[in-house]
C-alpha cells in the first residue's frame, strides 16, 4: 500500500516536473524543474531498494549536472523567457503521440510472468551498495575504468572546447546566419 | 501492488516525454534537458527490473547510464559554448550552414 | 582449254584494274587500247572455247575455295558449256565492239580512263555471272553487273539526274536481288550446295511446291535485272548513262541476265509449268506494254530502251514457255541489233550535241548516211522483217506461243510486233527524214569517225546474218537445253510468219507513209490514251508517290518522333526522373537539427507500428 | 554476508584487455609529456601516436581468440579482432593525414591526439564484448571524443557539425538504453550471449515487446551506421570536419557499429525472424536507393562521399539480414577493401584542400573545382578518378570484389530481387562517381595553376595515397589471403 | 608460346603506362609502334593456332581467388581468334589515322588501354574476368568521346557510359546466380566458362539468366529499342573513338551471346529465339529507315551500324554454323568496313569541320581518291558480293533461313534500305556539281590517310575473295559449340530444333 501511494505520488510528480521541463518556455523554471524531477527519481530508487543509485542520482544529476548546466545558463544569458519558432506543431504532436502509445502499448506486455534466472541475484543481509560495489569490481571493472576514461574523455573535450581560439573571419558568421 | 509493469509504462511516459522534448525545444540547452529525460526514464526501468528479478546489472546499467550522461554534458555544453561565442545564440535554428 | 576459260574470264579484269591506274589522270588512250585488246582476246578465247565445245568438250573448273561454314562448301566453280559459251562469245564480242566505239564515243570526256575502266569490269562480272557453275557465283557476277550498272549509269555524275537513275537503277535491282537470294537460300536449305549440276539432279525428287517457290524466287530476281514490270522503270531512266553503256549493258548484255538465269535454270523450270506459264504471260504483257510507251516517246534513247523492255518480254515468253533455246536465240541477235541500234544513236547524239528529242532532229540522212543505213538495218532486223535476224528468232517465239495454244500471249506478241515496227520507223522517220529541224535549232551535225563506223560494221553484219544461223544453234544448244518441239501443223507455222510479216511490213509501209506526210497532228497529244503513254502509265509518279516520298516521310518520323521523342525521350526521362527525384529527396535534408531528429523519431514510431501490426510468420 | 573473493589474475586473461590499455596509456602519456614539455611538433605527436597504434596491433595480433576475459565481458573472437585490425589500420592511415603541408591549428594540440587515442579505446571495446554496458560506454567513449574531435576544426562549420552530430547522438544513445532496457526487461540480462538463448528458449515472445527491442536497437546503431532515416547527420558532418576525419567516419564508427549490429541480428536471424529479415531489407534498399538519388543532385563532392557512404552502409546492411559465414566474411572484406579506397578517396580531399575560394560558393570542394584537373594536375585527377570508379564498383578495383562477393552472398541466400535491386543501385550510384570524372577529365580548367590541387600535399600524405592506391590496383591479388583470413576468422567466432 | 595470351593482353597496358614518360612530339610514333607490335603478336598468335582443334588454345590459368573460383583464365578459339585480330588491327589503323593534337600524349595512352580491355574481353574464359574487361573498356571510351569529342560530347560520352554499365548491371547478378549454380551442382566455386558448359540448368532457370544477360548484351550491340545511346555517342565522338566503338566494342555483345547465351543457355535461346529474331528484324530494318532520314553524314553511318547489327544477331540466333560463323564474320567485316567508313568522315570532317551532307555535294570531283575508296567501302556496306561484307551477310541470312523464312524475307530487306540510305547519302555527297565554295579546294587523302585507309580497302577486297582460311577457323570452334548445345539441351523441343537448322533438307 505504501509502495502503491509513494509510486503514483512519485509518477505523478515526475511526470509533472518532466513536462514543465519539456513545454516550460522560461528556462530557469525548465532547469529547476528538471532538477527536482531527477531528485523525485531518486526517490524511486530508494523505492526499489537501490539505495546506491539513488544517491548517485542526487549527487551526481542534482549536485554535478545541474551545476554545469546552471553554469551554462548563465553564459547563455538565457533565464529570461526563450522564444522557439516551433514549426509543424502537429507533426511534432502526432509523432510524440504515436511513439508514447505505442511505447506504452508494448511496455505494458507483462515479461516477468516467466521468471528468469537472475544471473547475479542480490545476496540476502548483503546491502545493497555494497553489492554494487562487488560488481563494480568484479564483473564491471572494465565497463568501470572504461567509464573513468570516457569521463577523463568528456573533461578533456569540455577544457579544450571552451579553449579553442577563434579563427575565422566575421563573414563567416555572417553567411552563418543568413543561412537562416 | 505495483507491479513492473507500472514502472516500465512510467519509464514509457518519461521517455516519451523526452522524445517530446527532442522534437519541439529549439533551444539547444533545453533540448539537452530532454535528453536527460530519456536517460532518466531508461534508469527507472532499469532498476525497476533489477528490482523485481532480483538482479543487479540493471542497477549497474543505470550507474553507467548517469556516467554517460554527466559526461555527456560536460562535451555538449562544450560544445554549445563554442557555438554560442561565435554566433551569439544557441538556437537551433542558427545551425544551417549546411545543408542539401 | 582451261587456259582459254581463265584468259576469257581475267583479260578484261586484267584491262579493268590497268586502266583504273590512269582514272586520276589526264585522258590516255593507251587505256583505251588496252582494254580493248584485251577484250577481244577475250573474245577470241570465247570463240576458241566455242569451237572446242562445239567438238564436243565442256569445261568444269574449280579455282578455289570461297566461302566454307557448316555443311555449305562454295568454291569459285566456271563451266564452260553450250548455253555459257554462247552467251561469253556474245558478250565478249559487244563489249569489244563497243569498246572500240567508245574510243571515238567518249573521245572528249574528261573521265575516259575512268569509262574503260567501268567497261570491263562489266564485262568481268558479266562473264562471272554467264560463266559461274553454281547459283552463288552467278549471285556475284549479277551483282558486278549490278555495281558497273550503277556505275555506268551514273557516269556523269554531276548531272542530278544521272545519279538519281544510277541510284534507282542500283536500289531496285536489289530489291529483286531479295527474291533471288531467298530463292538461293531455299535451294541451299534443300540440295545442302549450290552447284547446277547437283541441284539440277536430284530437283525432280523434290516437293513440287518447294521447286514452285525457288522458280518464283529466282524469277523475281530475273524481273529485276530484266526490268519485267513492276521493276521496269529503271531501264528508261538508266539512259542517263554513256550511249554505249546503254548500248552493252542495257540492251545486249546485263538485262538480258534474268532470261540467261531461266535458261540455266530450265531443268528446274521446265518442272513447274505453271511458273512457266506466269512468266510467259508476264514476257507477253511487257512486250506490248513497253511497246506502247515507246510509241509516243520522243526520247530517242528511251524509245529504243522500250523497245530493249519489249524484247526482253519475248524473250520470256519463249523462255516461259519451254523454248529456252529460242530465247536463247532472240537474246543473241537482239544483242546485235539493239547495241547497233544505240550505237547508232549514239552516232546521232554525238553529232547532235547530245540532243536527244527526235522531233528536234530530221533530214540527217544527208549528213550521216553511213550511221542512218545502220541503224535502219538494225531497225528492220528488230521488226523481224526477213531475212533479217530478228525475223528467225521472233517468229520462232511467235511460233511458240501459239504451239503451246497460248493464243492470248500469241496474239499480244503479234500486236507488239506491230507496235515495234511502227516506232522503230517513227524514229527513223523523225531522225533522217523529213524537216532538217536541227538547223533551225542551230545544230551542226556531222558523221562521226569512221574508225567508229567500222567497228560498227560487225554488228551490222550480224543483225543481218545471224538468222541464219538458226538451225546449227538450235543443234548446239540443244545438246545440254531441252528440244522445243513445234507441234503444229508446219503450214499453220508458215501462215503465222506469213501473216505476222505481213502484217510487220505493212505497220512500216504504213508508217514511213504517214510521216512523209508530215506525221500525225498535234491533236492526239491531248488524247488521254497519249498522255497515258507519255507519263508511262503514271508508273514512274505512283511510286514516286506511294513508295519514295512515303518512305522518306515514314523514315524521318522514325527518326523525328520514335527514336528521338519516344526511344530517346524514356531513356532520358528515366534518368530525368532520378533526378528529379534526387531533388525532392534533398529536402529531407534540409539541414535543420529539428528537422533530423524528427525524422529519427519518425523512423522509431514507423518501425513500432510495424512491430505491432505487421508479423509475418510470428 | 559477503564472501571474501578471490580471484587468480590467470583467470582474468589480461591479454583480452591489452591492446586497449596500451592505447589508453599512450594518450595519458601524451597528455602527460605535453604538460612538461610545451611547443611539441605536430610530427611528434604522430609518430608518437602511430607508435603506439603499432604496439596496439601487434598486441591484438599476439591474442588468439575466440577467448573472454575478465569475467566473461570481454570477448575476443576472430570477428572482433578483425573489427579492430580494420580500425587500427585506418587510423594509423588517417592520423598520417595530420602531417599536412598547411598549418592546421588542431594538430598542434597534444589533446587531439589524446582524444583520438581514446577514441580508438572506445570503438576497440565495443567490439570487443558482447555486454550491452560495455558496448555502450565503449560507444560513447568514442563518441564523445570523436565530436571533440571534428569539432577542434574550428571552422564554424565544424561546429555546426559537431553539434548536429552530438544532438543525434544523444538522442540515439537514449534510444540504446531503451533498447537494452527492454532486452534486459524481457530476458533479465544484459549480454548478448544470454539474451539470445533466453529468446530462443521463450520463442522470442511476447512478440511486439521483443521487436520493440530490436528497433531500438536498429536505431541506435542505424544512427552509427547511417541509414535511413538515422542519417541525416551524414553529410552534414562530413562536409564540416576535415577530409581525412570524414573519411576516418566513414569507415571506423560504422565497422564498430557493424560488428554491435551482426552480434546482436544474429540472435534473430539464425532464428529466422522473418520481421526482422524483412525491416533489414526493406531499410537496406531504402538507404541505399534514398543516398544514391540524393547523391546525384550533390554539388560538392565531399558531400556526395557522404551520400555515396551511406549507399555503402545500405548495401552492407543487406549482407547483416543474410547473415551466416559467408555474408559476415562478405562485409568485412567488403569493408577492408572500401576503407583503403574510402580513406584514399578523402585524402585527395585533403590534398586539394586550399584557402582560396576560386569557384565562388559555400562549398569547399565543389564540383566546379575541379573542372578540367587533367590538365593543370594530371597525376592528381588519375588517382582521383580510380578512387572513383573504385568506390563506384568499377572492375577490376578493391571494392568491387567486396560488391561481388556480397552481392553473391545475397543470392546465396535466395534473394535475387534484393541483389537485383543492389545491382540497379549501383549502377544510379557510378552518376555522382562519374560526375566528378567528367569535370576532372572533360570540362575545361578554371585555373592554370595546378598547385591549388595539391597546395596540402606532403611526402606523407603522398605516401597514405600510394598504400591505399596500391590495395585499391592491386586488390584482385589480395583478395585471395583477405578473404581466407577474412573467413577463417569469422568461422571461429561461430558466426 | 606459354604466355603469349596474358602478353597480347598486357602488353598494350604496359606500353601505354610507359607512354606516360615519353615526349609529346613523339607519343604519336610510340603508339603506332606499340600498336603494330600488338598486331604482330596476334598474328603470331593466328599462325601458332592450331586450325584444326576447336577447343581452347594457349590457355593460361592462375587462380586469384581460389575460394571463390576467381580464375585468371585466357584461352583463344576460332570464335575469339578473328576478333583479337580484329581489335589489334583496328586500334593500329585508327592511330596511323590518328591527327588531332590536342592532349595527345593522354589519348594514345588511352586508346591504348583501350585495346587492353578489348582483346581482354575476348580472350577472357573466366566470367568475372571477362566482366572485368567488360567493365573496363567503358572508361577509356569515356574519356575518347567525352574529352575530344565535338558538340554535346559530355552528354553523349556520360550517356554512353552510363547506359551500358546500367545494361550490364543484370548481367553481374546473373553472374554470380550462375556461380551459385555450379557451386550447388559441384559443391566447389568457379566462373570458367569451360567448367559452365558442363553445367546443365532447369530451363525456368535459363529463361531468367538468358534474360539478365540478354540486356547487357543487348545494350551493347545496341538491340533496338536499347539503342539510342550509339547515335550520341558516334555523333560527338572523335573519329579515332567512333572506329573503336564501331569496329570492335559492338562486337563485344555480339560475341557474348555466342560464347555465353548460345552454350549456357540453349533452351531458353531457342525459346526466346523468335522475340531476338523479331527485335534484330526491327533493328535491321527500322535502323535503315532512321539512318535514311539523317542529315549527318555519321549518323548515318551510326545507324547503319545498328541495322547491320541486327543482321548479326539473326545470323546467331540461326543457331547452325552457317549463320554463326557468318554473324562472325560480318562482325569483322563490319569492323573492317564500319571502321574505316568512320575513317573517311574524320577525314572530310577535319577539312571541313562539318559532317552535314547538304555542306558537301560534288566531292567525287574535288576528291577522286578520296571518293573512290569511299565507294568501295559503301559498297562492302551494302553487302556487295566479293567485298568483305557480302559473306558474312549472306551466311547469316542463309543460317536463319532455316529458321524461318518469313523473318529472313522481312530482315533481308535490310539490303535494300541498306543501298538506299548508304547510296543517298554518296550521292548527295559525293555527286551532282561543287556548289559550295569552300569544298572547290579542298585537299585530297594525304599520305597519312592512305596508309591508313588503303590496308583497309585491301581486306575489303582480299577478304571478299578468299574468307575461307578465316572461316573454317571460325568454323570448327563454331560446330563445338553447337555441339555443346546439343548436348546441353535439356527440352526435346531444343534438340529437336537444333537438330533441324544443322542439317540440310527435309520438306517444310
Amino acid at each position: 500500500m505504501f509502495e502503491a501511494i509513494a509510486f503514483y505520488t512519485f509518477s505523478i510528480l515526475v511526470i509533472g516536473m518532466f513536462g514543465i521541463v519539456v513545454f516550460s518556455k522560461n528556462a530557469l523554471y525548465s532547469m529547476s524543474a528538471l532538477a527536482g524531477g531527477m531528485i523525485f527519481i531518486s526517490g524511486f530508487f530508494f523505492l526499489l531498494d537501490a539505495e546506491f543509485l539513488g544517491v548517485v542520482q542526487i549527487v551526481v544529476y542534482t549536485g554535478a549536472i545541474m551545476a554545469v548546466y546552471g553554469f551554462g545558463m548563465m553564459f547563455f544569458d538565457t533565464t529570461r523567457d526563450i522564444k522557439e519558432n516551433i514549426k509543424f506543431k502537429k507533426i511534432i504532436y502526432t509523432l510524440a503521440l504515436l511513439s508514447a502509445i505505442f511505447t506504452i502499448f508494448i511496455l505494458m506486455a507483462p515479461v516477468y510472468s516467466v521468471r528468469v534466472e537472475a544471473l547475479y541475484p542480490a545476496i540476502k543481509d548483503v546491502g545493497n551498495i555494497q553489492m554494487v560495489g562487488l560488481l563494480l569490481f568484479t564483473k564491471y571493472l572494465v565497463p568501470f575504468e572504461l567509464a573513468a576514461i570516457m569521463l577523463l574523455v568528456a573533461m578533456i573535450a569540455g577544457i579544450v572546447l571552451v579553449k579553442v581560439k577563434m579563427e575565422e573571419t566575421p563573414t563567416n558568421i555572417e553567411v552563418a546566419k543568413g543561412g537562416k | 501492488m505495483i507491479t513492473l509493469t507500472h514502472y516500465l509504462v512510467l519509464s514509457g511516459i518519461l521517455f516519451s516525454l523526452g522524445i517530446v522534448g527532442v522534437l519541439r525545444r529549439k533551444n539547444l540547452l533545453m533540448l539537452f534537458f530532454s535528453t536527460e529525460i530519456l536517460l532518466n526514464a531508461v534508469n527507472i526501468g532499469f532498476t525497476a527490473v533489477s528490482k523485481y528479478y532480483g538482479d543487479l546489472s540493471g542497477q549497474i546499467f543505470s550507474f553507467f547510464i548517469i556516467a554517460i550522461a554527466a559526461s555527456e554534458v560536460a562535451v555538449g555544453l562544450g560544445l554549445l559554448v563554442l557555438w554560442y561565442k561565435r554566433s551569439g545564440t544557441v538556437d537551433l535554428d542558427s545551425l544551417q550552414m549546411m545543408k542539401g | 582449254m582451261e587456259k582459254y576459260l581463265f584468259v576469257a574470264l581475267f583479260a578484261p579484269l586484267v584491262g579493268s584494274l590497268f586502266s583504273l591506274l590512269f582514272t586520276a589522270k589526264e585522258k590516255n588512250t593507251i587505256t583505251a587500247i588496252v582494254t580493248s585488246a584485251l577484250l577481244l582476246l577475250s573474245f577470241v578465247s570465247s570463240l576458241t572455247l566455242l569451237v572446242s565445245i562445239h567438238d564436243g568438250l565442256t569445261l568444269h573448273v574449280k579455282m578455289m575455295d570461297w566461302i566454307s561454314a557448316g555443311n555449305l562448301n562454295l568454291p569459285f566453280g566456271f563451266i564452260v558449256d553450250n548455253v555459257s559459251v554462247i552467251m561469253m562469245v556474245t558478250v565478249t564480242l559487244v563489249s569489244t565492239v563497243v569498246n572500240v566505239y567508245s574510243m571515238g564515243y567518249m573521245g572528249h570526256d574528261k573521265g575516259y580512263n575512268r569509262f574503260f575502266t567501268y567497261i570491263s569490269a562489266f564485262v568481268f562480272s558479266m562473264l562471272i555471272l554467264v560463266m559461274s557453275d553454281n547459283f552463288v557465283g552467278l549471285f556475284i557476277g549479277w551483282e558486278g553487273v549490278g555495281l558497273c550498272s550503277y556505275l555506268l549509269i551514273g557516269f556523269w555524275y554531276e548531272k542530278e539526274s544521272a545519279s538519281w537513275a544510277g541510284n534507282e537503277a542500283f536500289i531496285m535491282n536489289r530489291v529483286a536481288d531479295l527474291g533471288m537470294l531467298m530463292g538461293l537460300f531455299l535451294i541451299y536449305w534443300q540440295f545442302g550446295t549450290f552447284e547446277y549440276d547437283k541441284v539440277f539432279a536430284h530437283v525432280g525428287s523434290l516437293n513440287p511446291a518447294i521447286v514452285t517457290s525457288i522458280g518464283l524466287l529466282l524469277f523475281i530476281g530475273a524481273m529485276g535485272k530484266s526490268a519485267q514490270f513492276p521493276f521496269h522503270t529503271w531501264l528508261a531512266d538508266a539512259m542517263e548513262g554513256p550511249t554505249p553503256v546503254s548500248a552493252l549493258i542495257h540492251a545486249a548484255t546485263m538485262v538480258t541476265a534474268g532470261v540467261y538465269l531461266v535458261i540455266r535454270a530450265s531443268a528446274l523450270f521446265s518442272l513447274i509449268p505453271e511458273v512457266g506459264h506466269i512468266i510467259a504471260t508476264l514476257g507477253a504483257f511487257v512486250a506490248v506494254f513497253a511497246a506502247s510507251m515507246a510509241l509516243v516517246n520522243r526520247d530517242l534513247k528511251r524509245i529504243i530502251a522500250y523497245s530493249t523492255l519489249s524484247q526482253l518480254g519475248y524473250m520470256f515468253v519463249a523462255a516461259g514457255l519451254g523454248a529456252y533455246w529460242i530465247a536463247l536465240f532472240h537474246l543473241m541477235t537482239h544483242a546485235f541489233f539493239k547495241s547497233l541500234l544505240f550505237l547508232g544513236a549514239g552516232n546521232i547524239m554525238h553529232a547532235m550535241d547530245d540532243e536527244l528529242d527526235i522531233k528536234k532532229m530530221g533530214g540527217l540522212f544527208g549528213i550521216m548516211p553511213y550511221t542512218a543505213t545502220l541503224m535502219a538495218v538494225a531497225s528492220v532486223a528488230l521488226c523481224g522483217v526477213y531475212p533479217f535476224a530478228g525475223f528467225f528468232s521472233k517468229d520462232m517465239i511467235l511460233a511458240a506461243a501459239f504451239n503451246g495454244g497460248n493464243f492470248y500471249i500469241w496474239f499480244a506478241l503479234f500486236i507488239g510486233a506491230g507496235m515495234t515496227a511502227f516506232y522503230s520507223f517513227r524514229l527513223i522517220m523523225l531522225v533522217f527524214f523529213g524537216d532538217k529541224v536541227h538547223k533551225k535549232l542551230g545544230f551542226h551535225p556531222h558523221e562521226t569517225y569512221p574508225f567508229v563506223l567500222w567497228a560498227l560494221l560487225p554488228l551490222g553484219i550480224l543483225s543481218t546474218v545471224a538468222g541464219f544461223f538458226e538451225k546449227p544453234f538450235e543443234e548446239f544448244v540443244t545438246e545440254i537445253l531441252s528440244k522445243y518441239e513445234i507441234t503444229i501443223p508446219h503450214a499453220t507455222e508458215l501462215g503465222l510468219i506469213f501473216l505476222t510479216s505481213a502484217f510487220v511490213i505493212l505497220v512500216i509501209v504504213a508508217t514511213i507513209y504517214k510521216y512523209n506526210k508530215g506525221g500525225f497532228s498535234k491533236q492526239l497529244e491531248n488524247m488521254p490514251i497519249y498522255l497515258l503513254l507519255k507519263n508511262q502509265y503514271y508508273i514512274p509518279k505512283i511510286y514516286e508517290e506511294v513508295i519514295f516520298k512515303p518512305y522518306y516521310r515514314l523514315s524521318t518520323f522514325a527518326w523525328k518522333q520514335i527514336d528521338v521523342k519516344i526511344i530517346d525521350f524514356i531513356v532520358d526521362l528515366i534518368a530525368k526522373t532520378l533526378y528529379i527525384l534526387g531533388q525532392k529527396s534533398r529536402k529531407m535534408q534540409s539541414g535543420n537539427l529539428s528537422d533530423m531528429l524528427r525524422w529519427m523519431v519518425v523512423g522509431i514510431v514507423a518501425l513500432l507500428a510495424l512491430a505491432i501490426f505487421y508479423r509475418p510468420g510470428m | 554476508m559477503l564472501n571474501p573473493i578471490s580471484i587468480k589474475i590467470a583467470t582474468l586473461n589480461l591479454a583480452t584487455l591489452t591492446p586497449m590499455a596500451i592505447l589508453a596509456f599512450g594518450a595519458l602519456a601524451i597528455i602527460c609529456i605535453d604538460l612538461f614539455t610545451k611547443r611539441l611538433d605536430k610530427s611528434f605527436f604522430v609518430m608518437f601516436t602511430l607508435l603506439f597504434i603499432f604496439l596496439d596491433f601487434t598486441a591484438l595480433i599476439g591474442l588468439n581468440g575466440p577467448s573472454r576475459g575478465f569475467f566473461g565481458v570481454m570477448l575476443v573472437d576472430g570477428m572482433s579482432m578483425l573489427a579492430q585490425g580494420i580500425i587500427l589500420i585506418s587510423s594509423a592511415l588517417f592520423i598520417i593525414t595530420a602531417l599536412s603541408n598547411k598549418p592546421f591549428k588542431e594538430f598542434k594540440k597534444a589533446e587531439y591526439y589524446a582524444l583520438f587515442l581514446f577514441m580508438i579505446v572506445g570503438f576497440q571495446f565495443m567490439v570487443a564484448t558482447d555486454n550491452l554496458i560495455l558496448i555502450f560506454i565503449g560507444l560513447e567513449t568514442a563518441s564523445l571524443a570523436l565530436y571533440t574531435l571534428i569539432a577542434l576544426h574550428n571552422r564554424n562549420k565544424a561546429f555546426e557539425a559537431a553539434i548536429k552530430y552530438f544532438t543525434m547522438g544523444a538522442l540515439a544513445a537514449g534510444f540504446f538504453a531503451m533498447a537494452s532496457l527492454i532486452l534486459y526487461a524481457l530476458t533479465g540480462s544484459i549480454e548478448l550471449g544470454v539474451i539470445s538463448k533466453v529468446l530462443v528458449s521463450r520463442g522470442f515472445a511476447p512478440g511486439a515487446f521483443t521487436l520493440a527491442g530490436v528497433v531500438f536497437m536498429l536505431m541506435a546503431l542505424g544512427f552509427k551506421l547511417s541509414i535511413v532515416p538515422t542519417h541525416t547527420w551524414t553529410p552534414d558532418v562530413y562536409e564540416g570536419s576535415s577530409a581525412p576525419l570524414a573519411g576516418y567516419m566513414s569507415v571506423v564508427p560504422k565497422i564498430a557499429g557493424l560488428v554491435v549490429a551482426i552480434r546482436f541480428f544474429d540472435i534473430f536471424l539464425s532464428s529466422q525472424i522473418q520481421w526482422v529479415q524483412d525491416i533489414l531489407i526493406f531499410l537496406a534498399v531504402l538507404t541505399m536507393t534514398l543516398a544514391n538519388i540524393t547523391a546525384l543532385v550533390q554539388e560538392d563532392v565531399k558531400r556526395m562521399l557522404a551520400f555515396s557512404s551511406i549507399a555503402h552502409a545500405g548495401f552492407v546492411l543487406t549482407a547483416i539480414m543474410v547473415g551466416g559465414t559467408q555474408a559476415n566474411s562478405a562485409i568485412f572484406l567488403y569493408w577492408i577493401l572500401f576503407m583503403f579506397t574510402n580513406i584514399g578517396a578523402f585524402t585527395m580531399l585533403w590534398i586539394a584542400r586550399h584557402k582560396k575560394n576560386l569557384w565562388g560558393s559555400r562549398y569547399q570542394h565543389p564540383f566546379t573545382k575541379f573542372s578540367g584537373m587533367v590538365k593543370v594536375a594530371p597525376m592528381m585527377a588519375t588517382l582521383f578518378a580510380i578512387f572513383m570508379f573504385t568506390l563506384a564498383g568499377m572492375p577490376p578495383f578493391s571494392v568491387f570484389w567486396g560488391k561481388l562477393y556480397l552481392i553473391s552472398s545475397v543470392i546465396n541466400s535466395g534473394h535475387v530481387v534484393l541483389a537485383v535491386i543492389m545491382v540497379i543501385n549501383s549502377a544510379i550510384a557510378i552518376y555522382y562517381y562519374m560526375k566528378l570524372i567528367v569535370y576532372m577529365f572533360l570540362k575545361d580548367p578554371i585555373t592554370e595553376d595546378g598547385n591549388i590541387y595539391i597546395a596540402n600535399s606532403s611526402t606523407p600524405i603522398k605516401t597514405i595515397v600510394g598504400i591505399t592506391l596500391f590495395f585499391t590496383v592491386a586488390a584482385s591479388i589480395f583478395v585471395q589471403p583477405i578473404l581466407s583470413v577474412v573467413t577463417e576468422l569469422i568461422k571461429s567466432s561461430g558466426y | 608460346m606459354e604466355h603469349i595470351l596474358s602478353l597480347i593482353v598486357f602488353f598494350p597496358l604496359i606500353a601505354g603506362i610507359f607512354g606516360f614518360v615519353i615526349n609529346k612530339e613523339n607519343v604519336k610514333t610510340f603508339g603506332i609502334s606499340v600498336a603494330f607490335v600488338e598486331f604482330l603478336l596476334s598474328i603470331v598468335l593466328w599462325i601458332a593456332y592450331d586450325p584444326t582443334n576447336s577447343g581452347y588454345q594457349f590457355v593460361e590459368y592462375s587462380a586469384l581467388i581460389p575460394q571463390f573460383g576467381v580464375g585468371f583464365y585466357l584461352g583463344v578459339d576460332g570464335i575469339s581468334l578473328f576478333l583479337v585480330i580484329l581489335s589489334t588491327f583496328m586500334t593500329l589503323v585508327s592511330l596511323v589515322a590518328l591527327n588531332i593534337k590536342k592532349d595527345i600524349k593522354n589519348l594514345v595512352i588511352t586508346i591504348l588501354f583501350l585495346e587492353m580491355t578489348l582483346v581482354g574481353v575476348f580472350l577472357s574464359l573466366d566470367m568475372i574476368l571477362f566482366y572485368i574487361f567488360w567493365e573496363l573498356s567503358l572508361i577509356p571510351m569515356l574519356y575518347i568521346i567525352g574529352a575530344w569529342g565535338s558538340g554535346q560530347r559530355i552528354y553523349a560520352a556520360i550517356k554512353f557510359f552510363l547506359y551500358t554499365f546500367a545494361g550490364s548491371a543484370l548481367m553481374l547478378v546473373g553472374i554470380l546466380y550462375l556461380g551459385y549454380q555450379y557451386y550447388l551442382a559441384t559443391g566447389t566455386w568457379s566462373f570458367a566458362i569451360p567448367d559452365w558448359y558442363l553445367l546443365v540448368l532447369p530451363f525456368n532457370t535459363q529463361l531468367w539468366l538468358f534474360g539478365a544477360f540478354f540486356l547487357a548484351f543487348a545494350v551493347k550491340v545496341p538491340m533496338f529499342p536499347f539503342h539510342t545511346w550509339l547515335p550520341y555517342a558516334h555523333g560527338q565522338a572523335p573519329t579515332v573513338g567512333s572506329i573503336l566503338l564501331a569496329a570492335v566494342m559492338l562486337k563485344m555483345g555480339t560475341y557474348a551471346f555466342i560464347r555465353f547465351s548460345l552454350p549456357l543457355f540453349p533452351d531458353a535461346s531457342v525459346y526466346f529465339l523468335y522475340p531476338v529474331a523479331i527485335i534484330a528484324t526491327i533493328m535491321v530494318i527500322y535502323a535503315a529507315m532512321v539512318a535514311y532520314a539523317q542529315k549527318d553524314i555519321k549518323q548515318v553511318i551510326a545507324y547503319s551500324s545498328i541495322s547491320h547489327m541486327g543482321i548479326i544477331i539473326l545470323g546467331i540466333f540461326a543457331m547452325n554454323a552457317e549463320g554463326i560463323t557468318g554473324s562472325i564474320f560480318l562482325m569483322l567485316s563490319h569492323g573492317i568496313v564500319s571502321g574505316a567508313l568512320f575513317m573517311l568522315v574524320g577525314v572530310i570532317y577535319d577539312r571541313r569541320h562539318t559532317k552535314l551532307m547538304s555542306e558537301f555535294g560534288g566531292l567525287a570531283t574535288v576528291m577522286p581518291r578520296y571518293a573512290a575508296i569511299f565507294g568501295v567501302l559503301m559498297m562492302a556496306a551494302v553487302g556487295l558480293p566479293l567485298t568483305v561484307g557480302f559473306v558474312g551477310e549472306f551466311l547469316s541470312l542463309l543460317g536463319f533461313y532455316r529458321v524461318s523464312w518469313e523473318i529472313t524475307v522481312i530482315a533481308g530487306s535490310g539490303i535494300i534500305l541498306g543501298a538506299v540510305y548508304m547510296l543517298t547519302l554518296y550521292r548527295k555527297s559525293f555527286f551532282g556539281k561543287v556548289v559550295k565554295e569552300e569544298n572547290k579546294t579542298l585537299k585530297d587523302l594525304d599520305k597519312r590517310e592512305f596508309a591508313a585507309l588503303i590496308p583497309l580497302v585491301a581486306l575489303v577486297v582480299i577478304l571478299g575473295v578468299y574468307p575461307k582460311p578465316i572461316l573454317t577457323t571460325i568454323d570448327m570452334s563454331v560446330r563445338k559449340t553447337i555441339q555443346t548445345m546439343e548436348r546441353k539441351a535439356l527440352l526435346p523441343d531444343t534438340k529437336k530444333f537444333l537438330l533441324k537448322v544443322n542439317s540440310i533438307g527435309g520438306t517444310k
